[in-house]
């Protein structure tokens, strides 16, 4: 396992070694094609494959979406790619009612076993129409997957379990990721389970809960507060729906101290079901709040100054685990 | 608008008889549907199709199990002649365990794949998109199957209907789109919901043919739909085809539908699509009395079956209410 | 103030007052106009006030609220009519992208009163697609008011509020509770304000937060719990964004234990909000752990049977309220 | 298609010097916001219009300070047109407080109510709504403004584009819809994204009329825009005017463009809207050198003083990324 690859480069090996081993798998979205995608994620995939299984869309994100359905209803398995999550809210209808609901609605006896790719996140500049972190609309909906991976592995390893399952995913990269992490992947057939989080750090004092590009302060953060003597679990949920509650719950045996950290906004961000979780299942283990440390409520504005006042980072994280802490 | 395409086509007296049957079978399940509506048997929404039916026989009768519909709220007669039996469809107007939706929703809200039947959600057009990626696996397969995908004039003005028509135009997808132009979208008539006459000439702006023909007359339904059918399954591309027809009843069972004159409803009866293909069937001598009395007999017992097996059949058990959510 | 309104009877009156008060107040949507809408809300107000301003629209969620945003910014109030909430998800993007964000993006300088009304909820057989509850989803969006009135006297006072206030506001109207709850209503200018609780029910062992149809049931419970010696706060939020923080705090001072019901599916609900800031901000407060009666996490069937599994009514919050209790 | 209305106008030598003005300006601040990209300055995605000036200048020029523009991301001279100062827009790239979203956002996301500039998201198509919602006061109001509202070919394809196109068609609505048809939708050329030549076909859809015109003719765009005015103005609805042209540059400033041929693009510079205007006035003895040299100082003298004006300019203030969110 010599290789090393980008976050970006992980995705793009997990689309083409997919469409590689099955034939029914499929990209589409706009610039997807010749072009290799706004951040290059398919580049390569149109040589390889062709028009007819990397199809380049019109600026049309609900019917990418119905496409998607429509073609998986017939054993396809699309992986339809919207350009910045941003624009999912376009796309709306399609993923929350249409394809959520289908096996429902069937009796049980269809699936849509679709992969919905959304290009997510700030800390790039990009203002409030490329940097949104919409994971919490689709955690909101029953019969949807949501997964949001922060490494490279987990990259590639989670795009090839959310092709191969048989539930509509939303699959979020996180786009400060795609060339800032590197790391080895899987190997061949190799997945990363849906469902199952990952513990980045081990500790006893300190259960820290996050996901995407929030994991890289919260290490930081964790290594500063080892320095003081406070030993943080980092635990990198990697699947948000649904979210790993046995490894939660037996971190928190251990450490009886919460803190969640996510670059979602506060209010109905994941961290609130968390908590909600947490305060009501395992009321008796909690030595302190359950913190949040995440987005405030508000727009990821574009100037830099703005934009960095709103992001969590190692300091936020760092004084909120010290005041658990302290509890 | 271009002329009809007229497709030469011949009928043996048994399948001039099949719809005929087809036509009156679907009549009767809705007209039972309305009745057993006002008993307060069945409560789901009801929108009959009445008065609509030549549509939905002169469409389907050319199709192939293969090929896919995919229908909406007006057409559950195209279940039937796709080949959902009448009492697995009653059943499912019932909500019972013995419907395609186990109870879990009502009418059109659920496909059978393998029959080549998409059940649709209640948004609007929503349908469209669906139908495109159905149609493109096709295309991938180099089959000559075919979609075929309704949707009401009111429905045209949604983005879901432009955006899939254009993608369909664009890749030359193997689907007929049937517009069921009923004069109403619910109580809004047409002419206060575009500014155009005929939806057919929405076509053009995708790329591809639109016409307008008599949706009362089953055998002009018929032939324009074939004509269309050729030019998808011999891969030349999307065709429009819009049905002007009027439905009987309110948009529901439950809408007195005061927005319409008598006269106006008076006139469009006097156009129903059966006395119309009756009479042409007599003067040919395909049917005669026995030949109606029989066919009209295996209707009511057809229907009665289905509403007594419907009726007797299980409700589904209240654990049910949270499966088959997830493949 | 001896008159007594319905619930859908208070929300006409508050259109149609609101509408003599200020010429730029007008209402849009599908069948809005001489057909009074599809549940009447808006019966009368076509003829009183004229085609320009009850403006009847094409099927085109996105559009109407579109419009109802442009209409906006040149100082109208417009409100628009989802035909059911559960269609509000093709209006998405209008809703959270361009409404939610305009005033922040224009640095302040011009504000976006739009009042989007959505007859939303379960309890009346309506299906996957008539019986929604998505409040959950515009709770999580910054920007943006989000309303549930449960009585005739909010109804009316909040939908007056909403009009006048300078925000886009998510109205949720529960179909349920349409023509089943009556009561008095406020007089002329008179308004419910936005972000106040209303406590609809005094006790000292046990607060319950609850909103829309679900105080029903909540205050059945709580009547129950009385007659077992404890005594239940109910607190109706009416306004789910910004929710009362205050009146739930204080209430928590004396009770020291919460009951969390609604409608809307478990995760990522409001209750998993307010549990988590309970859980955050008043940890030492709280003597049990705070408990969740909702929806399960799917979708609403239409078998009378398994909708009403799903629904949380009067027993099952009675026992939620048991077990806090007694803990 | 119906042939393009010969509007007669005539414009006074010191009108043609104005619009010889705007275009160098235009031109000018595009270039120099390529070049502040390149040295790392601004950071926002710069979308350059150049090449396609004579657009913005042949629709901005005849409209009154209360008529409303909805421009798209290749627009910003038209901000400068309607009264925003090359100073403040040049800020609002820089996200500075003197910029039009004090910071928030960049480029078009803002307006300005009182110069009637709509500044919309980055959701291709959505500003097509807002610009229906927009003229329907004008309508209800029975003034002679007018909207114009701005859109790609390739945002042509969106769902919101139809739904607002058909609003506009039914409420014959003071609107007329320019759409620069510059070929490529960032990578994907129109043949891949509609299977139409000319979008002005559209129109006839919605049942007004389009014309496609030369959009690298100030002149000739002016002309059609006149007559569209004229209709818009005169109570007979919307017109959809396309105009031919090229991007020279990349979809972005990032962005290589290799998805198309030198060849191409030195066939589009060969149509530089501006040397062929200038031909024109000094044909016609309108400029001459003197003249031209003015104005060019003019312009230099402008977007000297805007960026130095822009660089000093100061940040906003990190607490101000949640202010502004709520009136
Ligand atoms: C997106 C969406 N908006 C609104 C509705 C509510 N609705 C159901 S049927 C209907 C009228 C449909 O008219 P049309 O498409 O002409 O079909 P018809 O009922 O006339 O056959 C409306 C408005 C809906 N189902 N979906
Ligand atoms: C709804 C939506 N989908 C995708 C994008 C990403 N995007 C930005 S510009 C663009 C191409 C636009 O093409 P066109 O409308 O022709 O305008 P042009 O850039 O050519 O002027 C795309 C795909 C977007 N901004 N909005
Ligand atoms: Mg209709
Ligand atoms: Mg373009």
């Amino acid at each position: 396992m010599g290789k090393e690859l980008s976050y970006l480069e992980a995705i793009r090996e997990a689309l083409a070694e997919e469409m590689r081993r099955d034939p029914k798998v499929f990209v589409l979205g706009e610039d997807v094609g010749a072009y290799g995608g706004a951040f290059g994620v398919t580049q390569g995939l149109y040589d390889e494959f062709g028009e007819m299984r990397v199809v380049d869309t019109p600026i049309s994100e609900s019917a990418i979406v119905g496409i998607s359905i429509g073609a998986s209803l017939r054993g396809y398995r699309p992986v339809a790619e919207m350009q910045f999550a941003d624009f999912i809210s376009c796309g709306f209808d399609q993923i929350v009612n249409q394809a959520a609901t289908l096996r429902y609605r069937y009796g049980g006896r269809s699936a849509v076993p679709i992969v919905v790719r959304a290009p997510s996140g700030g800390n790039v500049g990009g203002g409030l129409y490329h940097s949104q972190n919409p994971e919490g609309w689709f955690i909101h909906r029953a019969g949807l997957r949501v997964v949001a991976p922060s490494t490279a592995y987990d990259a590639k390893g989670l795009l090839k379990a959310a092709i191969r399952d048989d539930n509509p995913v939303v699959y979020f990269e996180h786009k400060y990721l795609y060339r800032r992490v590197k790391g080895p992947v899987p190997d061949g057939d190799e997945i990363v389970p849906i469902g199952v989080a990952a513990t980045r750090r081990e500790g006893s004092d300190i259960t820290l809960l996050t996901y995407g590009a929030m994991a890289l302060p919260s290490l930081d953060a964790a290594d500063r507060l080892a320095k003081e003597g406070v030993e943080v679990e980092v635990i990198d949920l990697r699947t948000l729906l649904p979210y790993d509650r046995d490894t939660i719950f037996r971190s928190l045996e251990k450490t009886s101290r919460i803190v969640i950290v996510h670059e979602d906004v506060k209010t109905l961000g994941l961290g609130a079901e968390l908590a909600a979780v947490i305060a009501e299942e395992r009321f008796d283990r909690l030595d302190a709040p359950v913190v949040r440390v995440t987005y405030p409520d508000t727009h990821c504005p574009f100037s830099h100054v703005l934009e960095a006042a709103n992001l969590p980072n190692a300091d936020t994280i760092a004084d909120a685990l010290r005041r658990v802490a302290a509890y | 608008m271009p002329p009809i395409k007229r497709t030469k086509f011949k009928l043996a007296p048994e399948q001039l008889l099949e719809m005929f049957y087809w036509l009156k079978l679907i009549r009767a399940f809705d007209e039972r549907l309305s009745i057993l509506v006002k008993q307060g048997k069945v409560r789901s929404g009801v929108y009959t199709g009445i008065g609509q039916e030549a549509i939905i026989v002169g469409t389907c009768y050319g199709l192939r199990r293969e090929d896919f519909i995919c229908p909406l709220h007006r057409d559950l007669g195209s279940f039937l002649m796709k080949g959902v039996e009448p009492r697995v469809m009653m059943s499912q107007m019932f909500g019972k365990v013995t419907g395609l939706s186990k109870g879990r929703d009502s009418a059109l809200h659920s496909g059978v794949d393998e029959l080549g039947i998409f059940g649709n959600t209640s948004m609007l057009g929503s349908n469209l998109p669906v139908a495109a990626g159905l149609a493109l696996t096709f295309k991938m397969e180099k089959t000559d199957n075919v979609v075929i995908a309704y949707f009401g004039e009111g429905a045209s003005n949604t983005g879901d209907f432009h955006e899939a028509l254009n993608f369909a135009g664009v890749q030359q997808l193997p689907v007929v789109f049937i517009c069921e132009n009923n004069q109403y979208a619910y109580s809004v008539p047409s002419e206060k919901s575009m500014a155009i006459d005929d939806v057919a000439d929405r076509a053009h702006g995708y790329g591809f043919d639109g016409v307008a023909i008599n949706g009362n007359d089953v055998l002009a339904v018929y032939q324009a739909t074939l004509g269309a059918l050729a030019r998808a399954r011999g891969g030349d591309g999307p065709t429009l085809v819009e049905c002007k027809t009027y439905r009987w009843h309110g948009h529901s069972e439950h809408d007195k539908a005061f927005y319409r004159t008598d006269e106006e409803l008076a006139m469009w009866k006097s156009r129903d699509p059966i006395p119309t293909f009756t009479t042409y069937l007599r003067t040919r001598h395909v049917l005669d009395d026995a030949k109606q009395q029989e066919i009209e007999g295996k209707v009511k017992t057809t229907i009665d079956e289905a509403v007594d097996f419907a009726m007797n059949a299980a409700d589904p058990a209240p654990e049910d209410a949270v499966t088959d959510l997830y493949a």
